[in-house]
């Protein structure tokens, strides 16, 4: 601050501290505050805000154990809450997501930073760019245009022979999930490849070259030299990947299966179907909550910081 | 042993990229495929007619505008709050800083659903209506973020003595901001921008909640979705992937060219170290 | 942009009029402007339905013609979306009349939203009867203060695939499930479905209708209809929740079957597929406007509504939603593909039929949302 | 224009840590003065603190006669040359040596004819529009002299600018430095841990230890009259032997080691413990027999040719070593290793000293 204070002088300063108390103060903590206060508070009609009934309570984060459903769980019955249900298929999927960009990214990342010729490298960024450009409503289109039954997918492969009739894949072939990872991959793979491409650039090809040099194989080389050097990019690239795809609303909500609940999409029942803000409110406080619990658990797992994240 | 393995690299390559492009290839196909449903399947006959859709259609168009304006005003704001943010916290140190940065970094975290609904209830609660300004506001509180990012990595490659230099050749703190730090940061900031500018574009569920009567082209786009799918949306993907294939071709010229003049400019410089040694 | 007789009686000849002129660009035709069309100039803000666009590109036109009134439409999905708005409308304005269903408003209502129309400033007889007075117009009501108008009314009833549908005859609510068919439904609808079906063939303990009046009911009659349609989830190929997944679910997704309005039976009436009405009765559900508190143009509003009630009004709303007028006279100025359309599924029997949706409280809509998650989630 | 700097009871405290404790010196107009000392001995902090980037925590800093106490770096007649030069990567060069003239509203015209006049004066016509980048590390060098004489600053304050450089170009620039300060007659405030590059330049020389100025004097007096142990080893190398003061008298006092009791001068404040012997090797005579006093026989451990001479290292009986240097000029022959011989020293020569100043002391 003393320093700050020494460069920019008072003025510039004060302004500097202002935007940021602007930010941080009216834009995030005093919404999140008014959402936090507000999902203890019962749903009420308009008339009845701020009257007697209009008390606080946990009522509506319990209700997230409500309604208890069955759940095949690997050939195992176990009873558990709708939602909460609902909640650990987002976070395992999610999981699913960021470990299947993780094994596309990785040695597209290998490849971009230390094998392909940098003559050719800015312009193979800019066209993996490209598809980030175009809106996630419109890359989950592609894909429900791709995977519905009467679609271009099952009719090449009906065509070709290797199916002999269509198949739902929209309705999952293996799990109900299986539509909305594919568009969730796609959607989100290059926020992990682009955070993995930079850490493994960082790393020295002198280092690659003594590992190679001192007779390791090349998946030696890569699990004790590189890996551990790409460890923050990795990190940071998982805990996007994991958050957006938790947190994404249309990804789910275009290539649904019939089975298949996001727990965005709980959230958004309750803020728009039931109308109930406050109930929504909880939940995404829940949400918030139980998110934070495990990428804080991932990272203590792969001992990184928060700094080493956000790059 | 590495030529196998580079070829094996490059065929995975064009592999990752046919992947990223086939979709978007069968969702611009679609635009031309004369079947009301929008798909490359079955082919029922080339047409232009979606794109005549497209340019007669008033909400489309004006949803267009309300998106491009806000994405405008979420630059406007978010690059200078994301820049005050990053001097800011790469002035200061400690634990100040680890809980600081944390509360700055959340928003990025945080679903989009949940901004978009506090920032609704909020502003409600102190009487500002909803609408597209609610959008931006609700946008900034995590693009300022990624701008915020962007500039405190281009921050730790800037030399503080540079400034310290500018003030003791006496300029004011105003011309040293103006004059060497800005120059400096440009790269990020024009990066944090386009950023902003695409996030803005992009977003879906903060603009959802806190519109109010007012459409953008993610909601539109989405509403359309819900209630009516023609290929116009196809139409109007392609012609937004053909804009940033333009838009990204004239940036690659204009950096290869940089390039090239920097090139050249160190090489002098070395060439000058090396007479020196001479 | 003056008439110089805005009288009822002349409104859908002087309209007529108005429109062909316009249509040969003479719209700067000079006229008399009566002090009553200026009280009617100026504009009115209308929140209601996404994906009817002849909404915008008709009817508005002929009533802007018709009165210089203009018209703000904001389109939303649905009206989950629309009540959202109206909440935040009610600090912020900007809304002076939405659209919900029948079954709705009172909800609206209980949360302050609404205020009444002055019917004096309405045309009450233009409505065909059963639409706005018997008891429809009790529902309209709220103490003797009319809060509700129709707009239009339509059904949710059985699209099926010409020839690969396996029906019962007469066919009926329980052909939703048959696993020999893949179904298209709305989670909460092919529950009352359900129930409906149960309630008809004698296997619940007690009426449906109960569910809808006593939260206990409900609660015990949505747990036996949510078992067995669970038991017969299989045979669902998708979830819709507007038009165009609807239409997907038939023509990209191979649903032979599906419990859908009557706009997706229409607009799939040329690809193999028939609009019936089941044994049970369809669903049908009454829409209208409602006019907000703080609503800004009440005066514009009134025109409006009562616009919608006149012939040419009821028709074109009728027409965009491919769904039925409130308005007499309205029918013969209808498309006559429309009608045709209507007539093949419901003769006298099935319009007599027609089970109305229930009003439903926040609190029923909050546990049909519950329901709807664990029918989804099994 | 030059100007005098005077620092009194100058203290500067970071939290509880004193990096400079109670400064007093009085640097003369036109003078090339030089801070020497090891890394953290708080020079840097002093030359920040004349520059205006840190306040003083007590104490007065006067330039030119003038309290400064407040003024911000830009309104202070000085003009600071950074250690790694901070030139602005993204102006031409003729931009940076004129950017002191361009945030005070001087127009482009006279602003460009400066820098053509200045980059004259450092020897690098030519160069006004190239950028940074273009430039060998001695050319941006000058570019950074000619920046901070730009803005005609009265006093130039120089934070270790040459130790970027290589061997070879840093004796170059030093008189280049220097040449320059006589040419323009600008105070020099010059800041090295670098001996050879203080005692060549300067005027004078203030020599610093935790934060504390140790000793002011020309550069002879520096090497040859240190005050203390401090200055004694940091200058130049030394014999040190430890013991006990005897008789002291008349600057003169004898010294009680392990080796024996030596005669030599008796520094001023040498007194109490801690109190050493210092002499240099070039002042260590080698011969084959005993001198008559301060005379240490020695085994001749090595030999090490070192050009211009030869130093030669050898163990007293306790096992202390002692090194001596003879000159390479053929007078001497070079001894083998593992001869026995003598080592001694002229008392005039050698100087019992104490040890440094501390903070406090």
């Amino acid at each position: 601050m003393q320093d700050m204070l020494r460069r920019y002088g008072s003025s510039l300063t004060g302004a500097f501290v202002a935007l940021v108390a602007f930010w941080l103060l009216v834009l995030v903590i005093l919404p999140n505050l008014t959402l936090f206060e507000q999902s203890f508070r019962p749903y009420l009609p308009v008339v009845d805000v701020g009257g007697p009934k209009d008390t606080y309570s946990f009522n509506n984060y319990a209700k997230f154990l409500n309604n208890p459903v069955v759940w095949n769980l690997f050939g195992f019955e176990v009873t558990v809450p709708v939602h909460l249900k609902t909640f650990l298929s987002t976070v395992f999927f999610s999981g699913v997501v960021t470990f299947i960009t993780f094994l596309l990214s990785y040695p597209l990342a290998y490849y971009l930073a230390k094998v392909v010729e940098p003559r050719s490298l800015p312009t193979l960024i800019l066209l993996l760019f490209i598809p980030l450009w175009v809106s996630e409503a419109l890359r989950a289109f592609a894909w429900y245009i791709i995977l519905t039954f009467n679609g271009p997918l099952n009719a090449v492969l009906v065509g070709i022979g290797l199916l002999d009739k269509p198949v739902r894949w929209q309705n999952g072939v293996l799990t109900a999930y299986d539509a909305i990872v594919i568009g969730l991959v796609y959607t989100y793979v290059l926020f992990m490849l682009f955070p993995i491409y930079g850490s493994v650039q960082s790393l020295d090809r002198n280092q690659i070259e003594a590992s190679e040099d001192l007779g390791a194989k090349w998946w030696q080389t890569h699990w004790r030299v590189i890996l551990p050097h790409a460890k923050p990019g990795i990190a940071s690239g998982c805990v996007m990947v994991f958050m957006l795809s938790a947190g994404s609303l249309l990804v789910p909500s275009v290539l649904p299966s019939t089975s298949s609940n996001w727990f965005t999409q709980t959230i958004q029942q309750w803020m728009l179907e039931s109308q109930d803000w406050n109930t929504g409110a909880a939940y995404s406080f829940l949400y918030i909550l139980l998110c934070t619990v495990v990428v804080a658990l991932v990272m203590w797992l792969f001992k990184v910081k928060l700094s080493d994240i956000a790059k | 042993m590495h030529k196998t393995r580079n070829i094996l690299f490059n065929v995975y390559m064009g592999a990752f990229l046919l992947y990223l492009f086939a979709p978007l290839a069968i969702m611009g196909g679609a635009a031309f495929n004369d079947n009301k449903l929008p798909s490359v399947y079955p082919w029922k006959g080339f047409t232009w007619r979606w794109f005549a859709d497209l340019m007669n259609d008033q909400v489309m168009w004006t949803s267009f505008r309300n998106t491009i304006l806000v994405a405008l005003a979420v630059v406007v704001i978010a690059v200078p709050i994301g820049t005050a943010a990053a001097i800011l916290i790469n002035s200061i140190t400690g634990r100040v800083r680890a809980v600081l940065y944390g509360v700055m970094v959340a928003p990025i975290l945080m679903p989009g659903a949940v901004i978009g609904i506090s920032t609704l209830l909020f502003w409600n609660q102190v009487s500002v209506p909803s609408g597209l300004h609610l959008s931006v506001l609700g946008q900034v509180s995590y693009i300022a973020a990624f701008v915020m990012l962007l500039v405190l990595a281009r921050l730790q490659s800037f030399d503080p003595a540079l400034e310290e230099a500018a003030l003791d050749l006496g300029a004011s703190h105003g011309q040293v901001l103006r004059r060497i730090l800005l120059p400096h940061l440009t790269p990020a900031l024009a990066a944090g921008g386009a950023i902003a500018f695409f996030q803005s574009i992009e977003n879906f569920n903060v603009t959802l909640f806190t519109r109010g009567t007012s459409n953008t082209l993610t909601v539109y786009v989405f509403s359309k979705v819900r209630s009516g799918i023609t290929p116009t949306i196809n139409a109007l993907a392609l012609m937004l992937i053909v804009m940033t294939l333009v838009a990204a071709t004239w940036y690659e010229i204009g950096r290869r060219r940089r390039a090239r003049v920097e090139a050249a400019r160190e090489a002098e410089g070395r060439r000058a170290a090396a007479a020196e040694e001479m | 942009m003056g008439e110089p007789d805005v009288s009822d009686t002349s409104f859908s000849r002087r309209s007529f009029l108005k429109r062909s002129a316009a249509g040969m660009g003479a719209l700067a035709a000079p006229a008399i402007i009566s002090s009553k069309a200026l009280a009617s100039s100026g504009e009115i803000n209308f929140t209601g339905w996404a994906g009817y666009p002849a909404l915008a590109e008709t009817v508005f036109p002929a009533f802007t013609a018709a009165t210089g009134i203009k018209v703000n439409f904001t389109e939303l999905p649905d009206q989950d979306a629309m009540f959202a708005q109206a909440k935040v409308a009610l600090e912020a304005g900007g809304i002076d009349v939405i659209e919900p269903t029948i079954d709705r408003w009172g909800g609206w209502n209980s949360n302050g939203l609404l205020q009444p129309f002055d019917e004096a400033k309405l045309a009450m007889d233009n409505y065909l009867p059963g639409l706005a007075d018997g008891s429809a117009g009790e529902r309209s009501r709220m103490d003797g203060a009319l809060y509700y108008v129709p707009s239009n009314w339509g059904t949710e009833a059985l699209v099926v695939a010409d020839g690969s549908a396996v029906l019962s005859d007469p066919p009926s609510l329980g052909d939703l499930f048959k696993p020999e068919n893949m179904a298209t439904v709305r989670p909460h609808s092919a529950l009352a479905a359900m129930g409906r079906w149960l309630d008809a063939t004698g296997k619940l303990p007690r009426p449906w209708m109960d569910g809808y009046t006593d939260m206990g009911a409900m609660v015990e009659l949505w747990d036996i209809a949510l078992a067995e349609a669970v038991k017969a989830k299989a045979n669902v190929v998708q979830w819709w929740s507007g038009e165009n997944e609807a239409n997907a679910g038939f023509t990209a997704n191979g649903a032979t079957i599906g419990l859908c309005w009557d706009s997706t039976g229409y607009n799939l009436r040329n690809d193999g597929y028939k609009y019936i009405a089941p044994a049970e009765g369809a669903f049908a559900w009454h829409q209208g406007f409602v006019l907000m508190k703080n609503a800004v143009n009440v005066e514009q509003a009134h025109e409006f509504v009562k616009f919608v009630s006149t012939p040419e009004g009821a028709a074109g709303w009728a027409t965009a939603f491919s769904s039925n007028p409130v308005g007499k006279g309205a029918a013969e100025l209808m498309n006559p593909d429309v009608s045709t359309y209507y007539n093949g599924t419901f003769n006298a029997d099935a319009l007599a039929k027609l089970w109305w949706w229930p009003e439903q409280t926040a609190e029923f809509i909050a546990k049909r949302g519950e329901y709807a998650d664990k029918y989804k989630a099994a | 224009m030059s100007a005098g700097i005077d620092l009194e009871n100058v203290c500067c405290d970071f939290g509880s840590f004193r990096a400079v404790d109670n400064a007093n010196v009085a640097i003369r107009p036109g003078e090339f003065f030089s801070f020497l000392g090891p890394s953290g001995c708080g020079k840097t902090t002093i030359l920040r603190m004349i520059s205006g980037f840190i306040e003083p925590t007590q104490g007065t800093i006067r330039i030119g006669g003038k309290d400064v106490a407040g003024l911000r770096p830009n309104q202070r007649p000085t003009a600071l040359i950074f250690q790694n030069l901070a030139l602005f990567p993204l102006m031409p060069i003729w931009e940076n040596i004129t950017f002191g003239l361009e945030v005070r509203g001087v127009d482009k015209a006279t602003r460009r004819r400066k820098a053509d006049e200045l980059l004259k004066l450092v020897d690098l016509p030519g160069a006004a529009d190239k950028m940074v980048s273009q430039l060998s590390g001695g050319q941006k060098q000058r570019v950074a002299i000619a920046r901070a004489l730009a803005v005609e600053p009265a006093v130039m304050l120089l934070d270790e600018p040459l130790s970027a450089l290589d061997l070879k170009l840093r004796q170059h620039m030093r008189a280049e430095l220097r040449a320059i300060q006589k040419r323009t007659g600008v105070t020099f405030i010059y800041i090295t841990h670098d001996q050879g590059e203080a005692l060549a330049m300067s005027d004078r020389v203030g020599v610093m230890s935790q934060g504390r100025i140790q000793q002011i004097a020309d550069p002879r007096d520096i090497y040859n009259n240190p005050v203390n142990g401090f200055v004694a080893s940091f200058v130049g190398e030394n014999n040190v032997f430890t013991g006990t003061v005897q008789n002291p008298a008349g600057g003169v006092a004898a010294f009680e080691t392990a080796l024996g009791t030596f005669r030599a001068r008796l520094g001023e404040q040498a007194r109490g413990p801690g109190v050493k012997l210092y002499v240099r090797p070039e002042h260590t005579l080698l011969s084959d027999a005993a001198a008559p006093e301060n005379s240490v026989p020695v085994t001749i451990s090595e030999v090490s040719f070192e050009g211009a001479f030869i130093s030669v290292m050898g163990n007293a009986p306790n096992g202390q070593l002692l090194t001596a240097e003879i000159r390479n000029d053929g007078s001497a022959t070079v001894p083998a290793i593992g001869a026995a011989m003598h080592m001694s020293f002229d008392p005039a020569r050698a100087a019992i000293l104490p040890d440094a100043a501390v903070s406090g002391g």
